[in-house]
């Protein structure tokens, strides 16, 4: 399976640059030592006019690599913990829903639709004004936009997969429904939840990016929306400022679906055979 | 020339739309044009220039001050003006509603009307002229009587619609997109006012409203609407022009609040060092691109009244800092952190979020570990006000030409928990209140000015707060536009001279 | 006395897509003696998988009585009724979905041998390669997964499962429909062998006569929820008493069409 | 047409517990926040007193318990009242109304224009999945797809408004210009050529993008290989089959998406100064204005409650084993 | 004689990455109005070489060998009819059943929709669905799987093919379906020379069907005859295993007497 998937081009391009964005995240105390929101130089050093600052610096003299390379850490950690949380939450609700079934499964359902027809965005606006802009207050504020599409995806899966022969089999084969459930059907209805993880992820760090940008991201922290909201005042007399955030922003995005688009490919292609 | 439509960038729609009921900037940006004071603010000596009153005196005890008023002067409506007018507005308004008048006509028992061009106001404890009249700009907005008397004041249909003696007419608002004045005909200054139409755009977004500029939709961009980063490039756009003046009654202070709840900023030592630890040359340079003076202390340099240069100063002086937060009592630890504070920088400009930023670095450069509270307004007001759950706070406190309107009360002990931009930091200093307390009611100008001289030494000697910058706003206007900056609160006089070149 | 009396079996489907909401089950009622392969017929969508699941406990009837080895079979519940359900299994239609889809020979076996304690685990592998063998097949192949097996070794495996609990009944649902010709001899030869060896009984489902005759000793023709017809499998297509059972004898391709010319 | 119609009911009412949720979930997360609305209101006054706070409080219901307050609104709500908003000291309804149509107009254009132009694109991509053609519209599409919105408009803005001045920089029509009729429609739509392009840009590579693997999965289904067996041409099967079939996972999505799109045009009208919805949910979160806020995330919901009944409707009219009943020519 | 309808010879065939070709050096030919029934194991290659004869062979697969078309060219859809094995696969769920016959008809005939809607609905009831002009308005899914495979086989006849293949189109179908879809093959080529290739693995279906019989195995093709030779006088072991496990109402039964 790995291997099918590391076949792909897709995989190998969007695999490659997300392997060079989690090691520069992981990697970011040793690359860029010291706190990147420290001012270290003249304010608005163009790029590449500095040797010390090679992408120059920001309005109060912050080191924009130096931001570059820790806002992708905190981007990288809110894109997967946000994902996460929400891939976490939907699995849960809806597995219950559809292992619960009756009115459980139609209580679960109604929340699911209320979060679901609320735009997440407006929610998680007010989730972030309300209670304050932290790391956590955003993940979990975008989770909250994101779950519903796991819940439902796994409900349907596991509705689906209740009714298949070999769930039949193992309870005339007297096996009891925890285990069923735990062995037998989650590990099938999970998968394609991984697989719209990507969209997931790229979507929290678009969110997060968002949130920043009407200033509601954690002001602690060095994100890419942060930097990118912090240029954008400056957009027409330093643009690189946010150009190079931007780009790392976007670019960050292909990656994850490209490598997404390469796994539910080979899922497809799996479940076609 | 021919008068045209003007269009102003406006940045924010207040919910409140009437300037006797509220007083503040952003009210006045657009309210000022409709309902006039009893005076502006003037750059000529005294400072004072008449509008709907043309004198005013006060008497020997300080317990009355007696105010002509101009004649001839009708409401948009029609009906004349008098004296009638004024002394409900200051009976009704002022004194009962607004937020600033509340505190300064507390004492105000009565106003007298002897004739229509006569208004006599009565104080039941002295009150110095000098004060009156340095108010007069903000708080003495004059309301219809016969439009508001018997009705809910707060309520009433006009403080939507306003109806004022204005060199402008209320035309409609379309929330969200725009104000619409229009030319007052019968103004009562002849040939004035000259613009036919003043269009206030509602932009919230800076950016945009720098691109509205370049782009020739608006004329005017007040209160630096445009980001100051792109003030070098926007001067050099052809047909704009950037003003620095027209600001210099409505000076925003930047200031960092203390709570003195907290232990260690108990100690003037390490309040010493954090004053210690700013750059004001660098804060002035890189927040404010130069548009903004170093702050010595609690009344602004550009105040020709009251400031004095003869106060405590805290140069930069990292080490001094370090030095200072030894001799309190805290060394630095194996991380190089002595303590941990939480900074709540003020949400409601991008200068005071900056400098946040800034001071979370200056503090970390002497050993302060900060974390940064974001908070938007109401949250912030809640918290540093009302909560008091801050160790420092980021404010753009205001100086408004006489300390006693809104700059003691940022020190003086007392003041109720709820109470916004006020000492909600829990300093009590018996000295500094009796000064305050004595100053209200001195009736001398000079003794006065004396008062608040001594009042800004003790503040920098104990700092209750530091002051770090003084700012004033900036205005990009066409070049096309004449009598720009004509007073120092121009952004919010009332633009009757303003003309506009075809 | 009979290993299984089914009495009046009534099941109908909340919103039946083809019948809006008509009886699945309609008073079905049958036996079948120990040892012994009860065949049932009918055209498509006449209830035989649903009395199959009914019979299992997959799904539960509105109305009836079932008696299974001399107990109440729907009284059973929980514990009780897992534990019960060795003596009663099932081999499905479709022997790729019959079984998890990662699942590999020996785990599928060893599940069986687990759930019902056959045999502590150290002996399983032993255990494994002796049903293999049972069945007819490599014993090598326990390692594989079932993905890469052919349909018929997947339904050889699917037997292994069955018998593993030592069953006294097995429910076979089409169980060689989606095997071809020659596969399908050989497994129905393993189903004889097994019943002749271990004493099972079948309920045996399928729709083509001829190859539910081969097998059966009894044959049931269903049709529409109802048991129509019952007879002897060996001259059932000899003496056709309803409609339905005629119109199957006359469906059922004959090998030498040009000797039964009328 | 009255099954649509108790279809539309049931639907409506079926929807009414989610939005009971969503009301209630709302009202208590800005109940958490720092500060109420006479909080928000001094600060935005630049000043005021502690005793004109407590009365204001009083006047406004805030010194109240949480749930008089929420069963106090829930009761108007019910009324088909949604009270009287502290932000902009007016009645709520009327300033729903001012900015929906803006919203609506906003989202609906971004829609349309990305749904046409991303499935004719996708249709194209995936008709030679492969091909030169395909790759460069995958890739440019998912380059789009990764593109944050606010950051194409301001992009686009600076080239477009500020630079070539073809489209205006803000706002959604001329101010003040007493337009009416064609005129005004005309000069609305030229306003909102920018804000449609950033928010439609990313719906347009996302639809591209489902059209397009729509149509290969399409193509290797049985029926478009018996079609071909049948003798169609390709170009047929494609539109015929592939591009039918296609436009089924497109349309679901396009329900999805519904809530998605509404919470992309806040920053789109951020970036664009367009009075719309996201900025009065910004308002009202600003001003703590619970009775505001819960009416623009209700109506936000209705509208998304509203573009999925339609989707479903659109959904059934294209595929006629939804809705239709059993096969009843069995 | 007239010239056959094709004819292949040392036709190879394999598909992409397998180990092992799918079809090996089948020779095998067609006369007009010939009913061929090929028959084999699962995995023989019936479905691969009724494919490359209909001219619509798997993507991918490299055929090796000459396939000759002496009786004119022999065009998709046109001169040649495919059924599919599952009947419900092979049309268009979202596409009425008109338009099905609308897309056929015209991709080969110049008729109007109106034209081609009428000789459908003639074509419907050939193949015996109930109320044609209805069905023609009707969607896919509101028919029974048989009823699915007569229209399949209606579409399939519609532009008038020389030759109908039908890859197992009845073995996803109960008996008694089954019975009358055979009913059905059996008596469309009646008097018209229509040739049909047959696919199965049921001996007893070939045989009622067919006049000769084809068997292969593993790629091959082991053995070729008329139908009546073929099964009273197998040539090859793999055809007499094919007949030996074939099972009919006259087959030995496989259980003794009941308990
Ligand atoms: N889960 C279900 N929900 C609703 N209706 C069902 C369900 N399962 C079966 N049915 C209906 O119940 C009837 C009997 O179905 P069942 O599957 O028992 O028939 P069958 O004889 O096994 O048919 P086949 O030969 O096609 O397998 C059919 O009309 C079918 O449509
Ligand atoms: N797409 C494919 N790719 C690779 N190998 C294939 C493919 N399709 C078929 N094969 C292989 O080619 C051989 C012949 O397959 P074919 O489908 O022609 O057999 P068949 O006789 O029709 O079998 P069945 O009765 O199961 O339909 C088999 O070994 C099969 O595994
Ligand atoms: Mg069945
Ligand atoms: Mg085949």
């Amino acid at each position: 399976m790995l291997r099918e998937i590391l076949r792909r081009p897709e995989a190998w391009i969007g695999g490659g640059l997300l392997l060079i964005l989690l090691l520069v995240a992981a990697c970011a105390p040793l690359l860029a030592p010291g706190d990147p929101l420290a001012i270290v130089g003249r304010p608005l050093i163009r790029p590449f006019a500095n040797a010390d600052f090679p992408l120059g610096t920001d309005r109060l003299g912050r080191d924009l690599l130096a931001g570059l390379i820790h806002g992708a850490r905190a981007s990288a950690a809110v894109g997967l913990a946000a994902a996460a949380v929400a891939m976490l939450l939907g699995a849960t609700v809806g597995s219950a829903a559809g292992f619960a079934g009756g009115w459980i499964d139609e209580a679960m359902m109604r929340v699911v639709e209320a979060f679901q027809i609320v735009p997440g965005f407006l929610l998680a606006l007010a989730f972030v004004s309300a209670l304050g802009p932290s790391l956590w207050t955003v993940v979990l504020a975008i989770a909250l936009g994101a779950w519903t599409g796991p819940a439902r995806l796994v409900r349907s899966r596991v509705l689906s997969l209740r009714e298949a022969d070999f769930v039949a089999a193992a309870r005339v084969m007297g096996m009891r429904s925890g285990e069923i459930a735990l062995r037998l059907v989650m590990p099938l209805a999970l998968p394609p939840v991984l697989a719209i993880s990507a969209t997931i992820v790229a979507g929290a760090v678009l969110t997060e990016a968002a949130l920043s940008f009407l200033g509601l991201g954690d002001p602690n922290a060095v994100t890419w929306g942060r930097m990118i909201a912090e240029g954008r005042n400056q957009l027409r007399s330093a643009a690189y400022l946010s150009m190079i955030p931007g780009a790392a922003l976007a670019l960050t995005v292909v990656a994850v679906y490209l490598l997404g688009e390469a796994v539910t490919e080979v899922l497809a292609r799996k479940r076609r055979a | 020339a021919a008068g045209g439509r003007l269009v102003v960038a406006a940045d924010s729609e207040p919910r409140q739309l009437n300037p006797a009921i509220v007083a503040s900037n952003g009210v006045f940006f657009i309210a000022s044009k409709i309902v006039e004071p009893l005076a502006e603010a003037s750059f000529e000596a005294g400072g004072l220039r008449p509008l709907l009153a043309t004198s005013w005196e006060g008497s020997e005890d300080g317990l009355a001050v007696t105010f002509r008023l101009r004649e001839g002067v009708l409401w948009h409506d029609g009906k004349p003006f008098t004296s009638a007018d004024v002394a409900f507005s200051a009976l009704e308004v002022w004194k009962p509603l607004q937020n600033i008048g509340r505190s300064l006509f507390a004492n105000l028992e009565d106003v007298e009307t002897p004739d229509d061009q006569t208004a006599v106001f009565r104080f039941s404890k002295p009150t110095p002229l000098q004060l009156v009249a340095n108010a007069l700009p903000v708080v003495s907005a004059v309301l219809p009587k016969h439009v508001y008397e018997g009705t809910e004041i707060a309520a009433n249909p006009a403080n939507a619609a306003l109806i004022g003696t204005g060199p402008f007419v209320w035309g409609e608002h379309k929330p969200g997109e725009y104000y619409l004045l229009r030319r007052n005909a019968a103004y009562w200054a002849p040939d004035q006012p000259k613009i036919d139409e003043l269009v206030y755009r509602v932009l919230p977004d800076r950016a945009a409203a720098a691109n509205s500029l370049e782009a020739g939709e608006i004329q005017l961009a007040a209160f630096s609407a445009v980001p100051l980063t792109d003030l070098e490039r926007v001067s050099e756009v052809p047909g704009l022009e950037v003003v620095t003046k027209g600001y210099e009654a409505l000076t925003y202070q930047l200031t960092v609040e203390i709570n003195h709840r907290n232990a260690h900023l108990k100690h003037l030592k390490v309040r010493q060092a954090i004053a210690h630890a700013i750059d004001r040359k660098f804060v002035l340079d890189a927040i404010f691109l130069g548009y903004a003076a170093e702050a010595t202390g609690p009344v602004p340099a550009n105040d020709p009244t009251f400031y004095t240069p003869e106060v405590e100063l805290y140069p930069h002086d990292v080490e001094k800092a370090r030095a200072l937060l030894d001799e309190a009592g805290y060394p630095a630890g194996a991380d190089g952190t002595r303590f941990k504070l939480r900074l709540l920088p003020a949400p409601y400009f991008n200068e005071t979020r900056q400098f946040g930023d800034y001071l979370r670095q200056a503090l970390a450069a002497v050993g302060i570990d900060a974390v940064i509270v974001a908070n938007d307004s109401a949250g912030h007001q809640k918290a540093v006000y009302t909560d008091h759950e801050f160790d420092l706070a980021v404010a753009p406190t205001v100086f408004r030409a006489d300390p006693a309107i809104s700059t003691t009360i940022l020190v003086r002990s007392g003041v109720p928990a709820g109470t916004p931009f006020s000492n909600q930091g829990g300093y009590e200093n018996p000295e500094l209140d009796a000064l305050i307390d004595e100053a209200l009611i001195t009736l001398d100008s000079g003794k006065r000015v004396d008062l608040y001289k001594r009042f800004q030494k003790l503040v920098t000697e104990d700092l209750p707060l530091i002051n770090v910058a003084d700012w004033s706003f900036t205005s990009v206007a066409s070049d096309r536009l004449r009598g720009l900056a004509s007073n120092p609160r121009w952004a919010v006089s009332n633009w009757a001279d303003l003309e506009q070149e075809a | 006395m009979s290993l299984l009396e089914v009495e009046g079996l009534t099941k109908r489907y909340a919103h039946s897509d083809a019948r809006g909401g008509a009886k699945a089950l309609d008073g079905v009622s049958l036996s079948i003696a120990a040892g012994e392969t009860l065949g049932l017929v009918g055209p498509s969508g006449c209830g035989k998988s649903t009395l199959a699941r009914v019979l299992l406990r997959l799904t539960e009837p509105e109305a009836g009585a079932i008696r299974f080895e001399g107990r109440d079979w729907l009284a059973l519940k929980g514990g009780g009724l897992r534990r019960a359900r060795g003596a009663m299994q099932m081999v499905f239609q479709d022997p790729s979905t019959a079984f998890h889809p990662r699942a590999t020979v020996s785990g599928a076996l060893a599940e069986a041998l687990r759930l019902h304690e056959i045999a502590p685990r150290r002996a399983w592998p032993e255990q494994i390669a002796v049903r293999l063998a049972q069945v007819g097949l490599d014993p090598d192949l326990a390692a594989r997964p079932l993905a890469a097996l052919s349909g018929g070794q997947r339904q050889r495996v699917a037997i292994a499962r069955a018998i593993a609990p030592k069953p006294r009944l097995i429910v076979l649902d089409e169980a060689v429909s989606a095997l071809d010709a020659s596969v399908r001899g050989k497994v129905l030869e393993l189903l004889a062998r097994l019943q002749r060896e271990m004493g099972l009984s079948y309920l045996f489902i399928g729709h083509d006569l001829a190859v539910v005759r081969a097998i059966s000793h009894r044959i049931a023709v269903m049709e529409a929820g109802r048991i129509v017809e019952t007879g002897p499998a060996e001259d059932i297509a000899k003496a056709p008493k309803g409609a339905l059972l005629r119109r199957l004898i006359a469906a059922s391709p004959r090998l030498r069409p040009w000797e039964d010319t009328p | 047409m009255r099954p649509l119609a108790g279809f539309l009911l049931r639907r409506l009412i079926g929807g009414v517990p989610a939005l009971l949720i969503v009301a209630v979930g709302v009202f208590l997360l800005l109940d958490r926040a720092g500060g109420d609305a006479v909080d928000a209101w001094l600060v935005s006054i630049g000043g005021g007193d502690a005793r004109m706070a407590a009365a204001l409080r009083a006047e406004y219901g805030l010194d109240q318990s949480v749930f008089s307050r929420l069963t106090f609104m829930l009761g108007r709500l019910v009324q088909g009242d949604f009270g009287w908003s502290f932000a902009l000291n007016r009645p709520i309804g009327p300033a729903i109304m001012e900015r929906l149509p803006n919203t609506l107009q906003l989202m609906g254009a971004a829609t349309g224009i990305s749904f046409l132009i991303g499935s004719a694109l996708g249709l194209i991509a995936g008709r030679r999945p492969g091909s030169w053609t395909d790759r460069l519209l995958s890739g440019g599409s998912l380059l789009l797809y990764s593109v944050p919105s606010f950051w194409l408009g301001l992009a686009l803005s600076v080239i477009f408004a500020v630079r070539l001045r073809w489209f205006p920089v803000s706002g959604i029509e001329t101010i003040a210009s007493g337009k009416t009729g064609l005129d005004r429609a005309a000069d609305v739509a030229w306003h909102l050529v920018l804000p449609v392009a950033a928010l439609g840009m990313i719906y347009l590579a996302l639809f591209l993008r489902v059209m397009r693997s729509g149509m290969v999965e399409a193509w290797g289904q049985d029926y478009a290989l018996a079609a071909r067996a049948r003798g169609v041409p390709d170009r047929r099967v494609a539109l015929n089959h592939a591009a039918r079939n296609a436009l089924v996972p497109l349309v679901t999505m396009l329900g999805l998406q519904a809530g998605a799109m509404l919470g992309g045009s806040v920053v789109i009208e951020s970036v664009f100064g367009i009075p719309g919805f996201g900025r009065l949910a910004q308002e009202a979160v600003a001003g703590r204005d619970a009775p505001l806020l819960l009416a623009v995330v209700l109506v936000s919901a209705l509208m998304v409650t509203l573009a999925n009944i339609l989707t479903d409707l659109a959904y059934g009219a294209l595929d006629p084993r939804v809705g239709s009943g059993g096969r009843d020519a069995a | 004689m007239t010239a056959p309808l094709f004819l292949c010879r040392g036709l190879t065939a394999t598909y992409p990455n397998a180990a092992r070709p799918a079809l090996k050096g089948v020779a095998l030919e067609m006369a007009p109005g010939e009913r061929l029934a090929l028959i084999g194991e699962s995995g023989s290659g019936k479905s691969t070489l009724a494919r490359i004869l209909a001219g619509l062979p798997p993507e991918g697969l490299r055929v090796e060998g000459e396939i000759l078309r002496p009786g004119g060219e022999m065009r998709l859809g046109r001169d040649v009819g495919y059924v599919f094995q599952d009947p419900g696969g092979s049309l268009d769920p979202l596409l009425s059943i008109g338009g099905h016959f609308i897309e056929t008809l015209r991709s080969h005939l110049p008729l109007s929709r109106r034209e081609a809607l009428a000789r459908a609905a003639g074509l419907l009831a050939k193949v015996r669905i109930p109320d044609p002009e209805a069905a023609l308005r009707s969607w896919p899914h509101r028919f029974s799987g048989g009823q699915r495979q007569r229209i399949a086989i209606a579409l399939a006849m519609a532009p008038g093919p020389r030759l109908l293949v039908a890859d197992e189109a009845t073995s996803a179908l109960d008996a008694l379906v089954q019975a009358e879809i055979v009913a059905l093959l059996r008596g469309l080529g009646e008097g018209e020379g229509l040739g049909l290739l047959f696919v199965t693995h049921d001996m007893g279906l070939a045989a009622g069907l067919a006049d000769r019989i084809a068997v292969l195995h593993e790629g091959r093709l082991v053995e070729i005859g008329p139908a009546r030779r073929v099964i009273e006088d197998p040539q090859d072991p793999h055809t007499r295993r094919l007949l030996a496990a074939h099972l009919d109402l006259d087959s030995p039964r496989l259980v003794g007497e009941a308990p």
